[in-house]
């Protein structure tokens, strides 16, 4: 073995306090070493070529580089020796900049450890192994789950790139919360003027699938091959036969409130929740629709209804519809879920429940909303009758830690001005209070909107919180205090709004665990990195956008839609995905099959297998690490007892090595 | 209470439900017991049942891979088995647990160190504090026939004073006492042969790439030893005292396994051999874990 | 047994003693967070050697025993924060192992002060310094461990 | 007080004409004793409270334990060391060096060793002290000078008189202890142990001597097993017996460790030293070979090794059984395994 050692100057960051000549000359000696130098700057090219040049002149077999921070030049080093002719994964590096001279004045004791930090390294790299890159086949497919906004944005871009991309939904049409605004802020588009066309694009093109009414069963595999089985629950209507000339709902005689107004119009049994949707065919509620209820209420004699059948003219009603598990195979998922309504009837003194005129903000929408159920009348839900003087108020459930969430929702702000806005626009005598803690307007023209909603449509803003609400004489009556001006106040309301924060839904949890990515503890989704990795997770090839990572507005929503869209695509690109080789490996002779390490893995990537142990002549379990998903983390090698589970290029012989060297 | 025990054994082997019954046979000097394994009906007359019965005998399982075996078990052995069943080393279908209630085994070990026969000799410590006589999980149970039959009046007493008495002494004291005990260890590992729960294909102290630690006899190499063995059955150990019987030098082994057990218990509130799904308590964790002693 | 680089060292303390630390570090945060030390030039004791790792879930019991017994006078575990595990999950385990470690070697006699974990994010660089700042000072203070053999 | 010759082992040669017997008060023995304590290191029995006799070296003689327990290791230790440095290698300005390791130069007395122990290193010396003459082993047999103690209480374990020993057996002594009523009487055998001992004492009386000679015969009738071990093991090398016989074994390294003349050693590469330490046929990977086949694969074969290397193959190269029957194996056998039983129970001839 022939080890080189190549000490760097960096300038004088690093031989300001370490004698580098002294470093040399005493690692030169070092049992392995064959040859020790150092240059001015190693990382420069001059610098690659005298390494390269050393390693063929020298005949060296693996090398250290003392220098900066391996998470600087780690790689370049690699690439270097590879050039050369050496393995890359036959390279360490020694910190001795950042961890040492630039810590240290002393030249001396800087000196010394200097010299420890390389002998470390050159026992590390004694036992590195070559080892080579691994290669995974790509699935070139999409999966997201989700339509909302984000999930469609993140559609349209990967359509564009000619990749075939899947759409799983819920709901019966895409289109998420969005399809329920009315205007957005600061701009005032309406909703659906800009939402409609992305949906119309997605559904028409011929690299999008969509399967509404469904949800994900189960994931496996990993990047490049996710196995994912999706259950598409029964519509009971024939998406290829229904025109979607709304025949059958038109004709059926059940109405119930509708979920999508926030309950305050109704819709039929068999319905579209709205009449934009995509696919525009219709749904039946077998929980209200008369088919179904009297088939199950005595066992098919009552005489069932059975009219949307027989006035679809293109048999497209199909009553004995199944739920269907449909099993498919992609190469990324983006996860676009995005978020729901906080639960507010743990306010008891907003009264939300008691009183019928204390709603939420996405009843506003709802209401100012031309196309639902009130016409774009802003109304008081207990009598119908216009509102005129209206409360909003802010933060409710969002930065409050003993009954809400820590966090702010950060759209609560703009969609409050907006509504305020709205509500002068909708009724020029109306008059918006909004209770505030603080206004949180940071966006391109955000805080310019706010002060136009302040100034021009005259809402007047409360600093503070509102202790109680109670109706009297048919009024709601608001009281709370204004902080600025330290007077009580009482409003005689005809609605209160309450704005709402955005909460995880229920279910990510269980998602979370079938895509084996983190969530934090306001069960939001947990992006790899804060700032450098946004979209991506720590499971590689699955990817977030919108809401469900945080509360995110439209246009963030939209952004990391994108985002995420280039991040699936960069992967799509690629022939095969390259793997750093630096995972973990089992040796089956020492394994004895007691499965810790399946349940420690954080990422599943170890499984249990059956082989025919010719020494003890029975067949018996062994762990297998599915490369793929493995990323090295280590965590198995220190849960198996018998450490027949190692990771390449942090093995367990590296490190007792560099122990020893200590 | 033997015949009884034999009978079983009997119908087991005679209708095919078992291809052999581990069980224990009269040693050689008349009084003690050694392990043995019936094969045939007409063999059975050879098991016993008395104090002397003091070893684990779920160790032998492993001898016999994916067969039906019956095995003699007292509630500390069925314990053993309950943590091989959770970590996928035996087959709960492959056992037929004979579960013996028992009053205390004799303390053999103590027997031995003073040379007397053991018939003089009250119930291993283990039995001390132990909490049944009665296996958590058997396929029949021979019950004992004496009155009493219940294991120990200690049973309620803080089953972990002693390990206490030991933390509570100075750091000084605590380590020229370990000291004095590991410099005397041979390296017989006895305690890991003799432990149901060390079924390691290649332990750790028998490999070379890398030496874990030293296996040269000196206090280093004997201290790790008994380090990497009391961390190894951290969460897995369930005190059948087997390790520390063995030990031909006497060193305290239970007072450390029972510290670790101890501990486990007090702070992670998981106690091992109690049922067959749990997960390895290494290999698994909770958010909130104490973490009071990290910066 | 001694090896022969702990007798080395023996001889080489008998006059002016400094402690030496082995620290284990997790790649994500705590080696990063000694990044930062070293790139805002902040300035620490010399007594403390770095091996890195990809977690400190990675981090064996077995390593700490080596350490120690190979005459390291101390020995640190870093990791990120919990919650922050680039892994995701890796420092919780390595949590639940070095609790009953730390115990395990006190009840056997060995100074807790030895063996310490600090959650260190690849942000505290500061942080980092205080750690091994204390860490040499209380070091100092239990003496060599070879003394005490 | 000068002992030249103490630094001479135990030879044939060495060995006086006539042995020499001598009467020893108690208070007078260990008052000697602590005389050699400036110039010797003493090591004797000890009791250790719940753990049992162990050999250590004394720093007072009123820690010796001269009583009827048997100490737990043997005295083995002492001479083929459980773990001894054999060369150090290392690295100097970029060669490699190898250097011997130093033997111990401290004279040592040996106290307290049964015969059955003194008869092992008899053993032993053939193996050690033959052909191949191994450098430590000699040196510490050297250096010794090995007083021993007749056994006054067998225990039931013991089956020396079955391996042609005897509880007063003199084999391998210097010095050999009868512990009397009053005090000791002591056989000198060597001129070591004239050098010691002759000084002190006095020629026993004729009721001292009468005590000696029943004393003598009475403790061999004291020995509870007695068998007969069969000439030649070979013909039932691959019967079934071994099968069923070794099924309590759990391969630990107890009988190996604990017997006075097991001597299996493995080469241990530690930290540029080479060391020689304790195996033991019982171990599951002694005989593992680097490619993984292991030539005994169960405990069958690893047991049946046990006994031929003791009863049949030692036997045929150094005409001896390779166990004094101290009884050790089956004392401290953590389930109680017989080698006696099993041995004495072994089926004649290549029947199955």
């Amino acid at each position: 073995m022939k080890i080189g050692v190549f000490i760097c100057h960096c300038g004088t960051n690093i031989s300001a306090t370490v004698d580098v000549e002294k470093v040399a000359q005493v690692t030169s000696k070092l049992a392995k070493v064959h040859f020790s130098t150092t240059y001015l700057y190693m990382c420069s090219n001059p610098g690659q070529e005298l390494i390269k040049k050393a390693i063929k002149e020298k005949g060296l077999d693996r090398i250290v580089v003392c220098s900066c921070s391996p998470s600087l030049h780690e790689k370049t080093f690699r690439k270097c020796a590879e050039e050369a002719g050496i393995n890359p994964y036959l390279v360490e590096i020694a910190n001795i900049r950042e961890h040492c001279s630039w810590v240290h004045r002393d030249k001396k004791e800087a000196t010394l450890k200097a010299i420890d930090i390389v002998r470390l390294a050159v026992a590390k790299v004694s036992r590195d192994k070559p080892l080579v890159k691994t290669y995974v086949p790509i699935e070139k497919r999409v999966l997201i789950i989700g339509g909302g906004i984000s999930g469609i944005q993140s559609a349209i871009d990967i359509a564009f790139a000619k990749y075939p991309v899947t759409i799983v939904e819920r709901e019966s049409s895409i289109g998420g919360r969005m399809a329920r605004f009315d205007k957005t802020f600061p701009t005032l588009d309406c909703a659906a003027c800009i939402l409609t066309p992305k949906m119309v694009t997605v559904s028409q093109s011929q690299y999008v699938t969509i399967y509404t009414c469904s949800e994900i069963e189960e994931v496996s595999g990993h990047v490049g091959d996710f196995k994912v089985k999706i259950r598409k629950r029964a519509r009971s209507v024939d998406i290829n036969k229904c025109t979607g000339c709304g025949a059958c709902y038109a004709k059926c005689p059940v109405k119930v409130s509708a979920k999508f107004d926030m309950n305050l119009g109704l819709r039929k049994a068999i319905y579209v929740p709205f009449p934009q949707a995509v696919p525009n065919v219709p749904v039946i509620d077998r929980q209200n629709c008369l088919w179904f209820s009297a088939k199950n209420a005595s066992g098919g004699t009552k005489k069932a209804c059975g009219l949307c059948k027989k006035i679809c003219n293109f048999g497209a009603i199909d009553y004995d519809m199944q739920d269907e598990i449909i099993e498919e195979k992609f190469g990324a998922i983006i996860v676009a879920t995005g978020f729901t309504q906080f639960d507010h009837s743990v306010y008891g003194e907003y009264g939300y429940g008691k009183y019928k005129d204390v709603v939420t903000g996405l009843h506003f929408e709802r209401m100012a909303s031309s196309s639902g159920p009130t016409g774009g009348k802003i109304i008081r839900p207990s009598d119908g009758k216009e509102a005129r003087d209206v409360v909003f108020i802010q933060c409710v459930g969002s930065r409050d830690e003993q009954k809400g969430v820590p966090y702010c929702s950060r759209i609560c702000c703009m969609y409050t001005a907006k509504h305020a806005l709205l509500l002068k626009e909708h009724n020029k005598d109306a008059q918006a209070y909004v209770f505030y803690i603080d206004i949180r307007a940071a966006g391109k023209n955000y805080e310019e909107f706010v002060k136009k909603v302040q100034d021009e449509y005259g809402a007047i803003y409360l600093r503070g919180r509102v202790s109680r609400i109670f109706e009297k004489g048919g009024k709601i009556i608001v009281r709370g205090a204004d902080t600025l001006s330290g007077a009580q106040i009482e409003i005689k309301a005809d609605l209160v709004v309450l704005a709402t924060g955005l909460i995880a839904r229920p279910e990510t949890v269980k998602l979370a665990q079938m895509l084996h990515i983190p969530y934090d503890q306001n069960r939001l989704f947990t992006e790899a990195h804060p700032k450098l990795a946004p979209v991506e997770t720590v499971t590689s090839g699955i990817f977030l956008t919108g809401a469900c990572q945080s509360p995110k507005d439209i246009p963030d929503s939209v952004a990391t839609a994108s985002a995420a869209s280039v991040k699936a695509l960069g992967l799509l690109l690629q022939d095969k995905l390259e793997k750093e080789p630096l995972i973990a490996k089992v040796d089956r002779n020492l394994c004895s099959g007691c499965r810790a390490c399946v349940v420690a893995c954080p990422f599943n990537a170890i499984d249990m297998k059956e082989i025919e142990d010719r020494a003890l002549k029975c067949k018996r379990d062994v762990a297998e690490v599915v490369e793929g998903v493995c990323t090295g983390c280590g965590n198995c090698t220190v849960v198996c007892r018998m450490s027949a589970i190692d990771i390449e290029g942090f093995s367990n012989r590296q490190i007792m090595e560099e122990i020893e060297a200590l | 209470m033997i015949e009884e025990l034999r009978n079983k054994a009997r119908e087991l082997l005679k209708t095919k439900q078992v291809e052999a019954v581990i069980g224990y046979q009269r040693a050689s000097d008349g009084l003690s017991a050694i392990p043995c394994v019936i094969r045939s009906e007409e063999e059975a007359g050879r098991l016993i049942w008395d104090a002397a019965c003091v070893y684990n005998l779920c160790g032998y399982l492993k001898d016999f891979r994916a067969k039906k075996l019956g095995i003699v078990a007292k509630a500390c052995d069925v314990r053993a088995m309950i943590v091989l069943i959770s970590e996928n080393q035996l087959n709960r279908d492959d056992v037929f647990i004979i579960g013996m209630e028992c009053c205390g085994v004799v303390d053999e070990k103590r027997a031995r160190v003073s040379g007397r026969d053991g018939s003089d000799i009250s119930s291993a410590d283990k039995c001390k504090s132990c909490a049944s006589c009665v296996p958590l999980a058997y396929d029949c149970l021979i019950k004992e026939k004496r009155e009493k039959a219940k294991v120990s009046e200690d049973a309620d007493k803080d089953k972990y004073e002693p390990v206490r008495k030991l933390e509570a002494k100075s750091l000084s004291e605590k380590s020229k006492s370990w000291k004095d005990e590991f410099k005397r260890c041979i390296r017989c590992y006895a305690c890991r042969q003799v432990c149901p729960m060390c079924y390691c294909p290649r332990c750790v102290a028998d490999q070379f790439m890398p030496v874990w630690f030293s296996k040269a006899g000196g206090i280093e190499g004997n201290f790790s030893w008994n380090v990497a063995r009391a961390m190894h059955l951290a969460g897995r150990c369930i005190d059948c005292g087997e390790c520390e019987r063995a030990c031909p030098v006497g060193i305290p082994l239970r007072d450390i396994n029972r510290k670790i057990e101890k501990d486990i218990k007090e702070l992670f509130g998981y106690e091992a051999g109690m049922k067959t799904d749990a997960k390895p308590f290494l290999a698994c964790f909770d958010k909130n874990d104490p973490e009071d002693f990290i910066k | 047994m001694i090896n022969p680089r702990t007798q080395e060292l023996k001889n080489s303390r008998a006059e002016s003693w400094e402690p030496k630390i082995a620290a284990f570090l997790c790649n994500w945060c705590s080696y990063a967070g000694a990044d930062l030390a070293g790139t805002s030039r902040r300035e620490y004791p010399p007594n403390i050697r770095i091996i890195r790792l990809p977690c400190s879930g990675r981090v064996n019991p077995l390593f700490v025993l080596k350490c120690l017994m190979d005459g390291a006078d101390g020995v640190l575990i870093a990791g990120c924060h919990t919650g922050d595990c680039h892994y995701s999950e890796g420092n919780y385990y390595a949590r639940r192992r070095f609790a009953i470690l730390k115990k395990l070697f006190e009840f056997l006699g060995i100074d807790p002060r030895r063996f310490q974990m600090a959650w260190v994010s690849a942000s505290e660089g500061d942080k980092w310094v205080k750690v091994v700042k204390e860490l040499v000072e209380e070091i100092k203070k239990a003496g060599p461990i070879l003394a005490k053999s | 007080m000068t002992l030249r010759i103490l630094l001479n082992r135990v030879k044939t040669d060495t060995l006086l004409k006539k042995n020499m017997t001598k009467f020893i008060k108690k208070e007078d023995l260990y008052k000697l004793l602590n005389s050699f304590l400036k110039d010797f290191e003493i090591i004797g029995p000890k009791q250790i409270a719940n753990k049992g006799i162990f050999y250590e070296p004394l720093e007072s003689i009123e820690d010796l334990y001269l009583g009827e327990l048997f100490a737990i290791e043997p005295a083995k230790k002492f001479f083929l060391e459980s773990s001894e440095c054999l060369f150090h290698s290392g690295f100097l300005d970029g060669k490699a060096t190898v250097q011997d390791a130093p033997l111990p130069d401290k004279r040592r007395i040996i106290i307290g060793l049964r015969p059955c122990e003194a008869k092992g290193l008899i053993l032993l010396d053939k193996v050690f002290d033959s052909e191949y003459k191994d450098r430590s082993y000699i040196n510490n047999r050297e250096k010794s000078v090995i007083v021993g103690l007749a056994c006054a209480k067998p225990d039931k374990s013991c089956f020396c008189t079955s391996m042609d020993g005897s509880p007063t057996g003199s084999r391998g002594m210097d010095v050999l202890l009868f512990a009397v009523e009053d005090g000791f009487i002591v056989e000198i055998y060597s001129d070591k142990g004239k050098e010691a001992f002759s000084s002190l004492g006095k020629e026993p009386d004729e009721h001292q001597n009468k005590t000696l000679s029943a004393y003598k015969q009475k403790r061999s009738e004291l020995i509870g097993k007695n068998f007969k071990v069969p000439g030649d093991l070979s013909p039932i090398f691959e019967s079934d017996y071994w099968d069923k016989v070794s099924f309590p074994c759990l391969s630990c390294g107890v009988c190996t460790y604990l017997c006075p003349t097991c001597h299996c050693f493995e080469l241990v590469d530690e930290g540029r030293k080479m060391y020689r330490c304790n195996d033991g046929c019982a171990f599951s990977n002694f005989t593992l070979e680097a490619s993984g086949w292991n030539p005994r694969p169960t405990k069958k074969e690893r047991y049946r090794q046990r006994v031929f290397h003791k009863f049949d193959y030692f036997k045929k190269i150094f005409g001896e059984n390779l166990c004094v029957g101290c009884g050790r194996c089956i004392r401290h056998c953590p389930v109680k395994m017989d080698i006696s039983e099993i041995v004495s129970n072994a089926p004649s001839g290549a029947g199955k």
